[in-house]
């Protein structure tokens, strides 16, 4: 910190508003996303899960976004491969494993929803369906809660760039342009929508979109971490001040296949997917952290063997926990139906 | 008791409601500055400000959509469709989100939202003004679905499904807007919802039926009692969850049964009752179950010979519910 | 013709591609179709029809449209305010008031529809529905089918700016987008939607939406015939040279209430539509012609009698006209359903 | 006549007729390279090229209208739904518009679609990848819907599907694909639309299903046979328009019927079929109308003892089947 030449470059992330502590607790989630999900992967392959839809490449921007916001007053509506977003705002591996085992104790949906369905009150993460978009509406209906309210909140949704170009998100963005409300619309464009390419999917820019709903819209590079936490620190401050939604585009790359049921390699090749593991940018950040002088290869060992505990524990826990029982399924279908019948509502 | 309009009770549920409660909000198109296109919210942008009765984009969708989102956070959001004919862009966000919030969430979410929907023909509006919708949303679990047929009912119904925690279509016939006419107390009444209601006793035959049919039947059944036929007619109210013990009951009485409803006959309410019926009580039949309603067209046509083919009138019922009895 | 300095201006019509006799004939379809509308609402005025929606204001966008494009090639999805339209591409005034009350004879629905639904096989006029924009994605759809048949034809669809903010705007947007589909999404943007102000629908332009689909949008004076029909030649040139679909938002004011139900004063001033019948563009494209030396008070004159004349006979055959047998409602379900039950299929 | 999956027939009835008619196209979500998700379309983009076997965006209110867009100049387009869970955005599509096209114009236009979309649970899909959504769309004049149990009826129903002047909404069942395997012709066979199918005679009991549950059916049949009861069974095989003589006269055999579908039970095909027995040949049962369906919950939750508990299997209706039998 005495040489002040260089010190610009490596306090990049106190100029955007992280202090050193949270921009390495902002790896350690990273590294942490990154870990729980690689271990899904093997879970599944072992046949202990049956699914698994990875978000392996989209952990930088999913958790930088998260650290942008703020986790005692925003409404969020993560999508399916939001694992990183999830923990950052604080759901445990061990809860997220429950789900990914379907078990009673998942706080997500009681086993009921597949895996990356995510859902909390407590945390203030709205439930998620499957048909994709339709958490852009609700995102916008919360933002709306909260403008009556007078709450100084946004609401954070998240999508895939397929899912783009469904009708909700045309009439969620153009609806939230309307009122100026304050939320955020995320588009994790990881470039396919299954087996889609994106040039199929839309001939312009998702960013581009914006404009014709009367807000701002901005590509970003959803692997520069400190980028991201930017923009949506921005996009949140526009937010609460009254200036209106936002979209991001993040730009990235799903590196793995869609989910553990595709086998991406007959529609992409190797040689796009390894040039693209070049630019993941959880390495990209940790190099930076490293440079400055905030994180070294023995603090990333150690850590790594916590995360290693930490999974084992919850994967084992998760693995033990008892299924919901199968009476309930006829539970929670309108407001008071489990009382007197052995329900917990 | 003051008399009023179908149309001016439901107006005065949203009104005492959103007075009693900050949570309560209306969207739609054309609710403010306008009223609604038949007047259902006229004045309450007047009283209530532009905050909380908002003219949205022209997106059911998205009135929909945003709605739950609103619900979800806590606030209590009835989000009108112009017509019920224009709330299927709005299906997904019915049946997939609106219906499975509690559920998918194990409890842990819900979904308070009301869609008020205008239902039904006899207005010369042409196929897609016209059209009852019920047998789309009906039988989807987690959604609850009224249809008053009277202005006592549908202000006690609207209060009912303001306040209930889940997700409640409230279908409003058009035609009952300024055709009822009568007294509705300005009291704080609810009238429950899954319960239905016995309009007349008669010994000869049992009408069931929901919404505006209904009033059909009290008038063919005045005629009938002339003729010495008397005629036992149950209103529904609610359509999700059926009432079944009235159901049953209603036909207990009399052992011959007629379902009236203006939707479609194929898949419409009145199929299930008439299952629920042969499930229950086939052995105290007297008559094959009847059922009378709208035929199997897409939409009612706005030519007046054919509308008149479409709707139902109180010439069919007489001429159903005689049929039966003569049975 | 000799005044070489002034000829300029008075041939504009020859430079967007009208020769003198075809810029006569749009504006003699202009004025039809407003004496046309007039007579609608004095017709249900004096209760002779139910209804009425009105396309007063938006004849010269919509006639102008007409006449840049191809009657025996093109596919046709107008709105229901396109009685100009219809005339242009040679529906008879008797056919139109035969739907004004709901007769038998009525092409476009056999007195089944409200007016203002069109369709027509014959005059390639897709049939119509009221839930609004559901043409969009049709327009692709014939727009699709003409390029897999190599047809040198294009897809033309209108809508209000209130509609343009349904789901299927945007969805049939990208698709042709991404497919660069001959369609041309012509936008009447009449600044109401019921009582909706623009404001309230949108808070961007229309046209700016064309971006985030990847083909060019532009805002067009609706007013303008010449300039209507110049976007609309180019746009049709664009579509069938394989460039893809355009987005033309063409800029009018809905001068009647919106139907025959409304009440529009109730949401808007007297001064603002009188400031606006100021900008009508049908005597302004007159006052062209006229200038040019193409057309007089005379000739308006004669014509006039002649619309009077044609209206009042098309009045008196339709009123006259049988309405369809009740029973008829049953026939046309399925195809084939009228055989051998006294139906005409 | 080669062996081949119910998923291989599907398959096999799209490529005969795309062959045969240059007018039959398949355009969806992933069905191009990668052939769907289940591999419905594999290999249709290679024989066929990429502007006959279209990848679209993923917006399914835009598959079903830019489908119906094409079918009414005069195209046969086949519109893949990925699960019939992501239809909803294209229920305004196939309802307001497909159903209706004919209809509306008079009969001057027409629309020719097939919509197929996977139904069905029991793979560990969760409540988005596993439901049925049948009584959304059935009792929808103009449409068509067809529902086949095996692989011989997927593909001469599709085949009839596609040649079909109107909508028809064609429900494959998503458990069936790989496990049903059996002789299908390779020649060009139509499965008429319309008509029910008699799979098994019997005297003690009827059975009435569509889809998987009637292969449930059959083997509990097969068992109840060593019991000494004998079960006939009939496949709706169209559940839109449904063959009503076949149901009456398969009821009239046995007098004791149970209606089978995996879609919740309030509000399904099963409540028709009830109602038009109640009204056909009530005096002729012997036993209040069964129905043994889908529980009246939102849909199936993923883990397995909820699924279990959700799924039709032999065993249920064994039971439910021998409980008739010995009314
Ligand atoms: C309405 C709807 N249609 C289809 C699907 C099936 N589906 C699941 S994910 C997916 C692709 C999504 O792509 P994108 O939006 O780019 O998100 P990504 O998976 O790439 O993160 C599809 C088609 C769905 N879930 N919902
Ligand atoms: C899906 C749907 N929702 C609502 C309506 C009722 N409605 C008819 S016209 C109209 C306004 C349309 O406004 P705009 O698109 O601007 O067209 P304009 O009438 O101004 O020409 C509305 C809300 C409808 N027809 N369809
Ligand atoms: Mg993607
Ligand atoms: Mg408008």
């Amino acid at each position: 910190m005495n040489q002040k030449a260089t010190a610009a470059p490596q306090s990049l992330h106190r100029t955007v508003g992280l202090d050193d502590n949270r921009a390495v607790e902002m790896y350690k989630c990273m590294l942490l996303a990154r870990k729980f999900d690689e271990r899904c992967l093997l879970l599944q392959r072992a046949g202990k899960i049956n699914f698994h839809v990875s978000g392996v490449g989209q952990e930088t921007a999913q958790v930088a976004a998260a650290f942008a916001l703020d986790t005692q007053k925003d409404y969020f509506l993560p999508y399916y491969r939001d694992y990183g977003f999830m923990l950052a705002v604080g759901m445990t591996t061990r809860e997220l494993m429950l789900s990914a085992f379907a078990k009673a104790e998942d706080p997500n949906s009681g086993g009921r929803q597949m895996p990356g369905h995510f859902g909390s009150k407590k945390l203030r993460v709205l439930t998620g369906s499957s048909p994709v978009t339709t958490q852009v509406p609700h995102a916008v209906g919360a933002a709306l809660a909260s403008k009556m309210r007078r709450e100084e909140a946004v609401s954070f949704v998240t999508f895939g760039e397929g899912s783009s170009n469904q009708g909700d998100f045309h009439e969620g963005a153009n609806f939230a342009g309307v009122q100026k409300l304050p939320v955020i619309l995320m588009c994790e464009n990881n470039q396919y929508a299954i087996s889609v390419p994106i040039a199929k999917q839309l001939a312009g820019k998702v960013s581009d979109r914006a404009l014709g709903y009367g807000f701002p819209g901005l590509r970003v590079d959803g692997n520069d971490a400190l980028e991201m936490f930017r923009a949506v620190s921005e996009a949140r401050l526009r937010g609460v001040s009254g200036e209106g939604p936002t979209l991001i585009e993040a730009m990235m790359y799903r590196l793995s296949p869609h989910s553990t049921s595709d086998n991406d390699l007959a529609y992409r090749t190797k040689e796009e997917v390894d040039a693209n593991w070049k630019k993941d940018g959880v390495p990209r950040y940790k190099q930076y952290l490293v440079e400055a002088g905030l994180w070294s290869e023995e603090q990333e060992e150690a850590y790594l063997k916590e995360v290693a505990q930490e999974l084992k524990e919850a994967t084992e826990y998760a693995d033990k926990a008892p299924y919901p029982r199968a009476e309930d399924t006829l539970l929670h279908v309108y407001a008071g139906d489990g009382n007197g019948q052995g329900g917990n509502d | 008791m003051p008399m009023m309009e179908y149309i001016d009770a439901i107006r005065l549920a949203m009104k005492e409601e959103m007075e009693q409660d900050s949570s309560v909000f209306v969207l739609g198109e054309d609710v403010g500055v306008k009223g609604g296109v038949f007047t259902t919210t006229k004045g309450l942008q007047d009283q209530f400000g532009e905050d909380r009765v908002i003219d949205t984009p022209l997106a059911e969708s998205a009135i929909a959509g945003v709605a739950i989102g609103a619900a979800m956070v806590g606030m209590k959001p009835i989000a009108e469709m112009q017509y019920s004919d224009f709330m299927l862009p709005a299906t997904n966000q019915i049946i997939s989100e609106a219906a499975k919030i509690r559920y998918r969430s194990n409890n842990d979410w819900d979904c308070p939202i009301v869609v008020r929907a205008p239902i039904g023909g006899g207005i010369f509006g042409g196929l897609y003004h016209s059209q009852c919708p019920e047998s789309i949303f009906f039988g989807t679990p987690g959604l609850k679905i009224v249809a008053p047929y009277s202005a006592y009912d549908a202000k006690g119904l609207l209060k009912a499904a303001i306040r209930d925690p889940d997700p409640v279509l409230f279908f409003e016939n058009k035609k009952c807007y300024k055709l009822i006419k009568e007294d509705v107390p300005e009291d704080d009444y609810v009238v429950p919802i899954g319960k239905a209601n016995l309009l007349r006793e008669g010994d000869d035959i049992t009408v069931i039926s929901y919404s505006l049919p209904l009033h059909f039947a009290m008038q063919a059944a005045e005629e009938l009692d002339k003729e010495g036929i008397t005629s036992h007619i149950l209103d529904l109210r609610t359509i999700q969850p059926l009432d079944r013990e009235a159901i049953v009951e209603a036909v207990r009485r009399t052992g011959k049964v007629l379902i009236v409803h203006e939707d479609n006959k194929t898949g419409g309410v009145g199929a299930e009752v008439a299952a629920i019926i042969a499930e229950e009580c086939l052995y105290e039949l007297d008559a094959p179950i009847r059922r009378l309603c709208g035929p199997d067209a897409p939409a009612m046509p706005i030519n007046p010979p054919q509308e008149k083919f479409f709707m139902l009138s109180k010439d069919k019922l007489l001429d159903a519910m005689r049929e039966l009895a003569l049975y």
